[in-house]
């Protein structure tokens, strides 16, 4: 990497400062390496396709270089091509072997290189040839009142509200007859509700209480369903025999659970 | 801006042309006036684009004191609204937008659920090429699933000026969608107040691609 | 209706005039001659309009193969009330809606592949909303990927008649720069599509760039 292999580079070394500190800025400016790539061939003021490629990459390994300084994070993308780059120039320099092999040669890969960043560069002429055009509403205006003169064009679609009613009506009502209505939601006795009920009635639980008795109990049509009330409970009964606060027995599956309050200093007792 | 010494009458005259044309409605002198330089002939102006336009298919008028260009009246035969063989949505594509419209941000399987049936593929994207229906992020629910809701097109198409003046069950009622036999706890939900918190915004190109058919949109 | 015998030429112009004017958006010719007697000259009432509104304030123009009266772009500074400001679209989306714009109809891959980086979120998702892009069809390549095209809104908006009329299409075209196909064999690695296939779906964690709505638009 001395300059002895890049004879063509020897009197640039000024040019190349300049451009150094011309870029190595804010890596936000630049959306990927292609871009930071094209930014740094047009300094170069050159036809794209006949780019330095070693020169390019040389300029850009040191922009990543000085990059990574300021932002550690510098992305995967920009290293990647920086180590690409570095091969295709190593690949460019190196007198050529004659085994090949089934790599396509360096100079290929360089004008294709090249080639991107000319189309690139070509996009970039077009973003700026297309703003430049009068824009509606910025430049140019329609008629700012048009009369009650309405052409549909034939490529419209037509449909009115009154349609999306009648859709959205009809629709509900099949599935009210299907009797899935996801419209409702189902309330449940929140686990948090069900922990602080738990350790209100904690205190009065010195006898084992069936699971029903301890689980609040349903009033009127609204809120959570009684079954609700129940799991929640059981559920946040658990949490508390794990916080040794509480016990549980059934005796076998299906069974009536039991509550107990669990005396302190007691030892935890697996009742199965 | 750019032109500040005296422009000459042909410029004014072009200018207040520009003005009355891209006026949203009539303008009095006064107020072509304070958009022309100091001094500039407006009545003058007005009375050469008058003369301009007179016998064209377009004329300058004058209503309560203020100026509006106007078709020409015996060219009023021209105007008539008229509904030239628009595509008609098909029944499927407009039940999905309906679904949609009330019940975003709302997931394909939402969608499918109240139809009772599987959206055709192409459907939601004959919706999302219209303009009707964008993509509005994912449900934080396992799975990750897209949502869709209304663009502003959808609102644009149907003359709406927000989601919030979608009819909801009265304008159903009114409309004799509803009668007495309402379904018990039939809700029409209020998109207007839909959160979208329990959304995330997702890539474009993200969805399972759904094909691009014909069959969603009917013919005739 | 009330005129059934053929009107001349001054009273085709004065009515294709009189529909240009009150019409919403711009009108095809064949959308024109709808409204008129049959046989009406419509391209030539249209030329000797455009020749009449040549140069005064209002304009004719062709856009998306459609005509409509504009106000001239030289007075876009009297219309400080009538400007809307428009969303700012950010480098990103512009560049994206170039290359959709000179390669449609492409995909995805095809964007991302001419820009060297995976299109952000969002992108063309807002191109779309906006109107400007639309859904083309699919790629019939494995995977069958959608392409997009622009969509006439695009045109109307940056004043094109068409899409011949991208400035410098015709040269780019000739230096073989809108090829798409990328010379065989040719791979400048491409990390940032490496693992971010479209139907892999994005884990939240994966999503490290900016908010939905600020890395494609602009603040000012």
């Amino acid at each position: 990497m001395t300059d002895a292999f890049q004879p063509n580079l020897d009197f640039a070394a000024v040019e190349q400062a300049d451009a150094g500190e011309a870029f190595v800025v804010d890596l936000d400016g630049y959306e990927g390496p292609l871009h930071v790539l094209l930014a740094l061939a047009r300094t170069q003021k050159v036809d794209l396709l006949k780019l330095s490629i070693t020169r390019l990459a040389e300029q850009y390994l040191a922009f990543v270089h000085e990059a990574r300084r300021r932002n550690f994070a510098l992305a995967a993308d920009y290293l990647v091509m920086a180590s690409w780059l570095a091969y295709l120039k190593s690949r460019l320099l190196l007198p050529r072997t004659e085994k090949v092999g089934e790599e396509m040669p360096a100079e290929e890969m360089a004008a294709a290189l090249a080639f991107r960043l000319q189309k690139l560069e070509a996009m970039r002429r077009a973003v700026e040839a297309i703003t430049a055009r009068p824009r509606l509403k910025r430049d140019v205006f329609t008629r700012g009142d048009p009369e009650a003169l309405v052409i549909i064009p034939s490529d419209r679609i037509d449909a009115s509200l009154y349609e999306l009613m009648a859709a959205y009506v009809t629709q509900r009502r099949r599935e009210e007859q299907r009797h899935y209505n996801p419209g409702q939601r189902v309330e449940a006795f929140a686990l948090e509700a069900a922990r602080d009920w738990l350790r209100e009635v904690l205190p009065k639980l010195d006898q084992w209480t069936p699971l029903e008795r301890v689980a609040p109990e349903k009033h009127g049509a609204e809120g959570p369903s009684q079954s609700s009330f129940t799991a929640s409970t059981l559920s946040a009964s658990l949490e508390l025999v794990k916080e040794g606060a509480m016990e549980v027995k059934q005796a076998e599956a299906f069974a009536e659970l039991y509550l107990k309050r669990r005396a302190t200093g007691q030892a935890l007792e697996l009742v199965p | 801006m750019s032109i500040q010494f005296a422009p000459d009458h042909g410029e004014i005259e072009r200018r207040v042309e520009a003005l009355l044309f891209a006026a949203a409605g009539p303008l009095s002198a006064a107020e072509i006036a304070r958009r022309l330089p100091e001094g500039a002939d407006v009545g003058g102006a007005i009375s050469a684009l008058r003369e301009r336009y007179e016998g064209r298919g377009v004329e300058l008028e004058c209503v309560a004191d203020r100026w509006r260009f106007r078709t020409a009246p015996d060219l009023s035969f021209l105007m008539t609204e008229e509904r030239e063989e628009p595509r008609r949505l098909s029944k499927a594509a407009l039940e999905t937008l309906a679904i949609i419209a009330y019940h975003q941000p709302c997931t394909r399987a939402e969608i499918e659920s109240v139809r009772g049936v599987s959206l055709s593929k192409g459907t939601l994207d004959l919706l999302l090429e219209m303009g009707f229906v964008r993509l509005k992020g994912r449900r934080r629910t396992p799975g990750r699933p897209v949502t869709y809701a209304t663009a502003d097109k959808f609102l644009e198409h149907f003359s709406l000026s927000s989601l919030y003046d979608l009819p909801g069950v009265q304008e159903m009622k009114a409309a004799g969608l509803l009668d007495l036999s309402i379904p018990v706890g039939f809700e029409v939900p209020d998109p207007s107040r839909a959160g979208d918190d329990d959304d995330t915004p997702l890539l474009p190109g993200e969805e399972d691609s759904p094909e691009f058919a014909q069959d969603f949109v009917a013919e005739d």
